[in-house]
């Protein structure tokens, strides 16, 4: 490659990024300051810095100079102030180890500013102008060039269906064409989390689903969407497009994963420029319709107190609330909300490949305070979620805090209390 | 010439004292002084001598000499005029011609420094063939008269501040008598007429007191022209319970409410109409149901539609508007299609990122 | 017939429901109280210009009605009529003064215990006296 | 300096040629960045929507009026002092008979209109609100790290009209053509720098909420 990452690039980047919502987000700014209240970095940080809205300084120095009569004018006669490589150098922390895109600010703008969505915008510039942090260059090169952020190949998997087929004595299908369903798997739940492949397996059984895996499109996780390079992430969704187009099925289901859902439910289409012929759902919009449908059926009932975290991309940028609390109320006899719960849910701290940034490793710990002390409010045992980064982040987060609590994923919960016809199982192995 | 003491020429009149502080009672309540000052005025008009008063009426409409002349009946005002020597007003004297302007130039030689000059209508500058008497151009005779006076009283809004003369286009050059005459102290008292007790009052307080009343920054006497139409209003309760009439004939103007939205110029108008009321305190503007129409301030012809409320434009808004909003979709489309084609160009120059591009700059 | 003043033109007046005040009432009758006290304690009369204020059509009669008639009036005939009335309460004097066609030239509220122009001054007698001695 | 030979003809000037300038500006101005904002577009969304966009667009315009609770506990200053602000504002700006003479010489439309003393009160609470709000911004952290000069110049200028406009009505300033016209030349310099500054969220924040709700309510989020 000849061509180097620079500023000129970066903000040409920007350029291209700024549309109308943007242009009318800047015009209705009046500085109020109340999205500070709303983001995590700053509320447990208390620094300035990291209000929302002053993240997408160089956004808003590239729209007025670029796309104002008057800031046009400023430009000419040298009063603009210009995006610099030190800027963008400058703004990169707050950015990327700053900023989980989590949208919660996006919420609250008394204006209605999407300022999450903006500062997803500033990344593409950061990556034109090669202001990005290593743990994300590593990641988008694994992803792309070994096919997962965590570099775990084909085998790996493999490995692990084999394991879960032996332990269970269910078949994991691969590469079934004309299965109904495409699953996709992120990475850490191939490592951290087998037990959610383990759980799809049960359940689709039990609710005979036809499903399959693919073994060229098994990643749903998007290094591209994270680290914010929209020519990256395209090159990742064509494989999953690709994958689920060989093997000519109706749906590809996204896994308990915030962003992946996010880069294949409704980033993938148009960063290919056109509409899928197969249609995308979350796992529990599916679970969902399968215990509405009478198709899933649960028996007994979890009767510790348990709370469910809310992953953002899943509620709050996904639309997926009311099917998780469904979903609980089958399995779970003291389900308590957090404050804030729902769309309005703090963040765990580690969303927008904030958790791939080692550098940002100090200031995520502070802001999962936010968590924490929203758990000791309501002082439950179990804490169930949808999405493996955040289940790795609290679990992390409670284990320095000294907090014991299991972290569970929800269709795991589902699983375990599926209705067993013939009952030869045990409730639970622990 | 006669030079007895006012009180004197009262005496000889067959007038009591009590006449006299009957006179005088009334004679304060006209100049606009509270009664505690009835003792002083009398004792000042106990020894005031007669003054000389040369009026000269130059671009006007005698309007304002009948307000003051046509009182049916002799008053307070008819007193004070009996006892002032009117030496020249050339619309009431007998004397004609040369005789006229002798009688003039006389009075100024015999009082020289002492008489006042009451001047009504405004002074054409552009051409002094405009207007002129006994072949002398208004200008060069107030001029001239004006050089041996105490005091010029501008009667009238022409004389004051220009008034209708001045009025756009202003074709004769018409100018007020404060714009020309800075030597002299100029007591302005406006009006389209002014009301005839203040022309009085103004007098009086020069008869009696030998001095000019305290002026505001626009030269006029403060006790009449010290409050606005609006303040004296019996009208403003219900400008500040915003109860409005809306039409000459609604239920609002049947029940005497405001007449702001009517176009009434009260709150800018500076007179005495409220309280000294017209046609022997019969009633004023305001109380026969029609806006004040600001006649005593300056500019009153120019300052747009009498029915058109205080706190609208009077400029041509509308077609301003008009050009804007051409004006601002042309600007703004242009604007719009640059910065289309601005980020269309942006577009063009996309590179696109692979993941091997990354650290390079770094590595340098 | 020339008529001689505006009364004599025949108006209509409709009905007109101007029966508002200016709240120039409640200050006058607060500022007659307060003249009231000063008479009392130290001997100082007041008077009130009432064509110095803005009235609205009908408050004017409406003070007068409210300090109603008392026992005394008096009338004095110098440079055309002035009458003089005590109202119900004592001590508050109404005074009109007219010109000799009949108009009111001045109206005054005095606080006192007799208007002060009523009194015949020294001077007056003096003349009399003199007059009176010539004959 | 013999601009004016008299406050009415200071008045005569701001009420004629200054207004026509000051409306032409504003309404260039307004339209230039409500064009531009348009003009910018925005790319075709292929993704399967969930919702639709025009009905959660237009409930956001009203829904983000109201403030979530989390940040009302946060901040509650900003909120309620923001609240009576607007409020005040509101009912200076469009309830005072005046005021309403003007909108309707220039849109041909009217409504009822308040007591004067009840505006009065109003414009007393809008200014000190604003003063609150000026303190809040110089000593609170976060405003005070995003504020600029324009937001300082934005707030003087808005202040200028409650100011003016209070002076006028008290008769504060003598004579009262000078009082009226410096309080309408205020407003003019507020509608001059109007499409300049932060101050045409009055007019963006529609199109901000319509987007931002539409957006959302496109994946069945109700924000």
């Amino acid at each position: 490659m000849n061509d180097t990452l620079n500023i000129t690039k970066g903000i040409n980047a920007l350029k291209e990024q700024i549309d109308a919502p943007t242009a009318a987000f800047f015009s209705s700014c009046v500085h109020c300051g109340l999205c500070a209240e709303a983001c995590l970095f700053y509320t447990e940080t208390n620094d300035p810095k990291y209000t929302p809205i002053n993240k997408v300084e160089p956004l808003k120095r590239v729209w007025e100079s670029e796309y104002t009569l008057f800031g046009r004018l400023k430009k000419a006669l040298g009063l603009a102030k210009p995006v610099t490589d030190e800027l963008l150098a400058e703004w990169e922390p707050l950015i990327y180890d700053g900023c989980t895109l989590c949208g919660r600010c996006s919420m609250v703008c008394p204006v209605g500013n999407d300022i999450s969505t903006m500062i997803r915008k500033v990344r593409e510039g950061m990556v034109a102008s090669d202001h990005v942090p290593e743990g994300l260059v590593g990641a988008s090169t694994r992803a792309v060039k070994i096919g997962s952020p965590m570099g775990i190949r084909l085998k790996a998997l493999q490995a692990q269906i084999k394991h879960i087929e032996r332990d269970t004595g269910l078949k994991i299908p691969i590469d079934v064409e004309g299965a109904d369903y495409m699953a996709l798997l992120s990475s850490m739940e191939i490592i951290n989390f087998p037990e959610y492949i383990e759980s799809l397996a049960k359940i689709f059984k039990q609710a005979n689903v036809s499903w399959t895996l693919s073994s060229e499109a098994f990643e749903a996780t998007n290094s591209g969407i994270q680290i914010g390079s929209s020519d990256i992430a395209r090159e990742l969704v064509q494989r999953i497009v690709d994958g689920a187009e060989k093997l000519k099925v109706k749906y590809v289901i996204s896994p308990e994963c915030g962003h992946a859902f996010t880069a294949i439910r409704w980033d993938g289409p148009n960063l290919i420029g056109k509409s899928y012929s197969f249609k995308v759902v979350h796992i529990l919009e599916l679970l969902d319709e399968l215990q509405q449908s009478g198709r899933l059926k649960t028996q007994g009932m979890e009767d510790k107190k348990l709370t469910f975290h809310d992953p953002c991309q899943i509620v709050r940028k996904g639309g997926v609330e009311a099917q998780p609390r469904r979903l609980l109320s089958q399995v779970a006899s003291q389900f308590v909300e957090m404050s804030d719960p729902g769309k309005m849910n703090w963040c765990c701290g580690g969303g927008g490949g904030v958790s791939a940034n080692e550098r940002a490793d100090d200031v995520r710990l502070k802001a999962f305070n936010r968590k924490k002390s929203q758990l000791e409010e309501i002082n439950v045992e179990v804490l169930v979620t949808a999405c493996a980064n955040c289940r790795l982040i609290l679990e992390e987060g409670l284990e320095e805090n000294n907090m014991d609590m299991p972290v569970v994923g929800l269709s795991e919960l589902i699983s375990e209390h599926l209705l067993e016809e013939n009952a030869v199982e045990g409730e639970r192995d622990e | 010439m006669n030079k007895k003491t006012l009180f004197e020429s009262l005496q000889q009149q067959g007038i009591t004292r009590r006449g006299f502080m009957k006179y005088c009672t009334a004679l304060t309540s006209l100049m606009a002084l509270p009664p505690s000052m009835i003792p002083m005025v009398a004792n000042a008009l106990e020894t005031a001598k007669r003054p000389s008063v040369i009026w000269l009426s130059f671009q006007e409409c005698t309007g304002c000499a009948e307000s003051l002349l046509r009182s049916h009946s002799p008053t307070v005002e008819g007193l004070i005029f009996d006892h002032i020597s009117l030496d020249y007003q050339h619309t009431l004297q007998v004397a004609a011609g040369d005789a006229a302007e002798h009688a003039r130039e006389q009075a100024m030689k015999e009082h020289h420094g002492k008489y006042l000059v009451v001047v009504d209508g405004s002074i054409p500058l552009a051409d002094p063939g405009y207007s002129t008497i006994a072949g002398i151009s208004n200008l060069d005779m107030l001029n001239e008269t004006i050089e041996g006076a105490a005091a010029v009283v501008a009667v009238g809004t022409c004389s004051a501040f220009g008034g209708l003369p001045q009025a756009a286009p202003n074709p004769t050059g018409a100018v007020s008598v404060s714009s020309l005459v800075k030597d002299k102290p100029v007591i302005n008292v406006p009006g389209c007429p002014p009301i005839p007790t203040v022309i009085t009052g103004v007098l009086a307080h020069y008869l009696t007191f030998g001095s000019i009343p305290e002026l505001d920054n626009l030269g006029r006497p403060k006790v009449f022209y010290g409050q606005s139409i609006h303040d004296r209003c019996y009208r403003r309760p219900f400008y500040d319970k915003g109860l409005f009439a809306e039409t000459f004939d609604d239920e609002g103007a049947k029940k005497g409410w405001c007449l702001y939205r009517l176009g009434c110029k009260g709150p800018m108008t500076y007179n005495a109409c409220a309280t000294l009321k017209w046609n022997q305190q019969t009633s004023w503007p305001v109380e026969s149901g029609h806006g004040c129409l600001g006649c005593s301030e300056p500019n009153f012809w120019d300052a747009g539609s009498f029915y058109k409320a205080l706190s609208i434009p009077d400029g041509d808004y509308a077609k301003a508007a008009g050009y804007a909003v051409a004006a601002g979709v042309a600007v703004g489309a242009a604007a719009g299609f640059a910065n289309q084609k601005n980020k269309a160009n942006a577009v063009s120059q996309h590179t696109k990122v692979t993941v091997d591009d990354f650290g390079e700059n770094k590595d340098k | 017939m020339i008529s001689d003043s505006l009364a004599d033109i025949n108006v209509h007046v409709e009905n007109l429901h101007h029966d508002f005040e200016t709240g120039n009432l409640h200050s006058i009758l607060s500022e007659i109280k307060f003249a009231l006290e000063q008479l009392l304690q130290h001997k100082k009369t007041h008077s009130i210009d009432l064509r110095a204020m803005p009235w609205s059509p009908g408050e004017e009669k409406k003070l007068e009605q409210y300090l109603g008639k008392g026992e005394i009036q008096i009338e004095m005939d110098a440079l055309g009529k002035s009458h003089f009335y005590e109202s119900k309460y004592s001590g508050i004097w109404i005074v009109t003064h007219y010109n000799p066609e009949g108009e009111v030239i001045g109206k005054l509220i005095e606080i006192s215990y007799m208007p002060d122009m009523i009194f015949t001054r020294e001077e007056d007698v003096k003349d009399s006296l003199e007059r009176l001695q010539q004959l | 300096m013999e601009l004016f030979s008299n406050a009415n003809d200071f008045l005569l000037w701001v009420r004629g040629d200054a207004f026509n300038i000051a409306l032409g500006l504003f309404i260039i101005g307004v339209l230039v960045r409500i064009l531009e904002i348009f003009l910018l577009g925005r790319k075709k969304d292929f993704s399967e929507a969930r919702g639709t966009q025009w009905g959660p667009g237009l409930r956001n315009i009203v829904s983000r009026s109201v403030v979530d609770n989390g940040t009302f506990k946060r901040a509650p200053f900003v909120v309620v002092v923001g609240y009576i602000w607007h409020i005040c504002f509101f009912i200076v700006l469009f309830l005072f008979i005046p005021h309403i003479e003007l909108i309707n010489a220039l849109l041909g439309i009217q409504w009822p209109g308040l007591a004067s003393q009840l505006v009065d009160a109003a414009t007393v609470v809008a200014m000190v609100s604003l003063v609150a709000m000026l303190w809040h911004r110089l000593t609170h952290p976060v405003l005070k790290f995003l504020s600029t000069y324009e937001d300082y110049v934005v707030w003087f200028v808005t202040f200028l009209p409650l100011l003016t406009g209070y002076m006028a009505f008290h008769r504060m300033i003598d004579p009262y053509p000078l009082a009226l016209g410096l309080h309408i030349l205020s407003v003019e310099l507020l509608m001059v720098i109007f499409p300049f500054t932060k101050l045409m969220h009055a007019f963006t924040l529609f199109i901000a909420r319509w987007y931002t709700g539409a957006m959302m309510g496109r994946k069945g989020i109700v924000s």
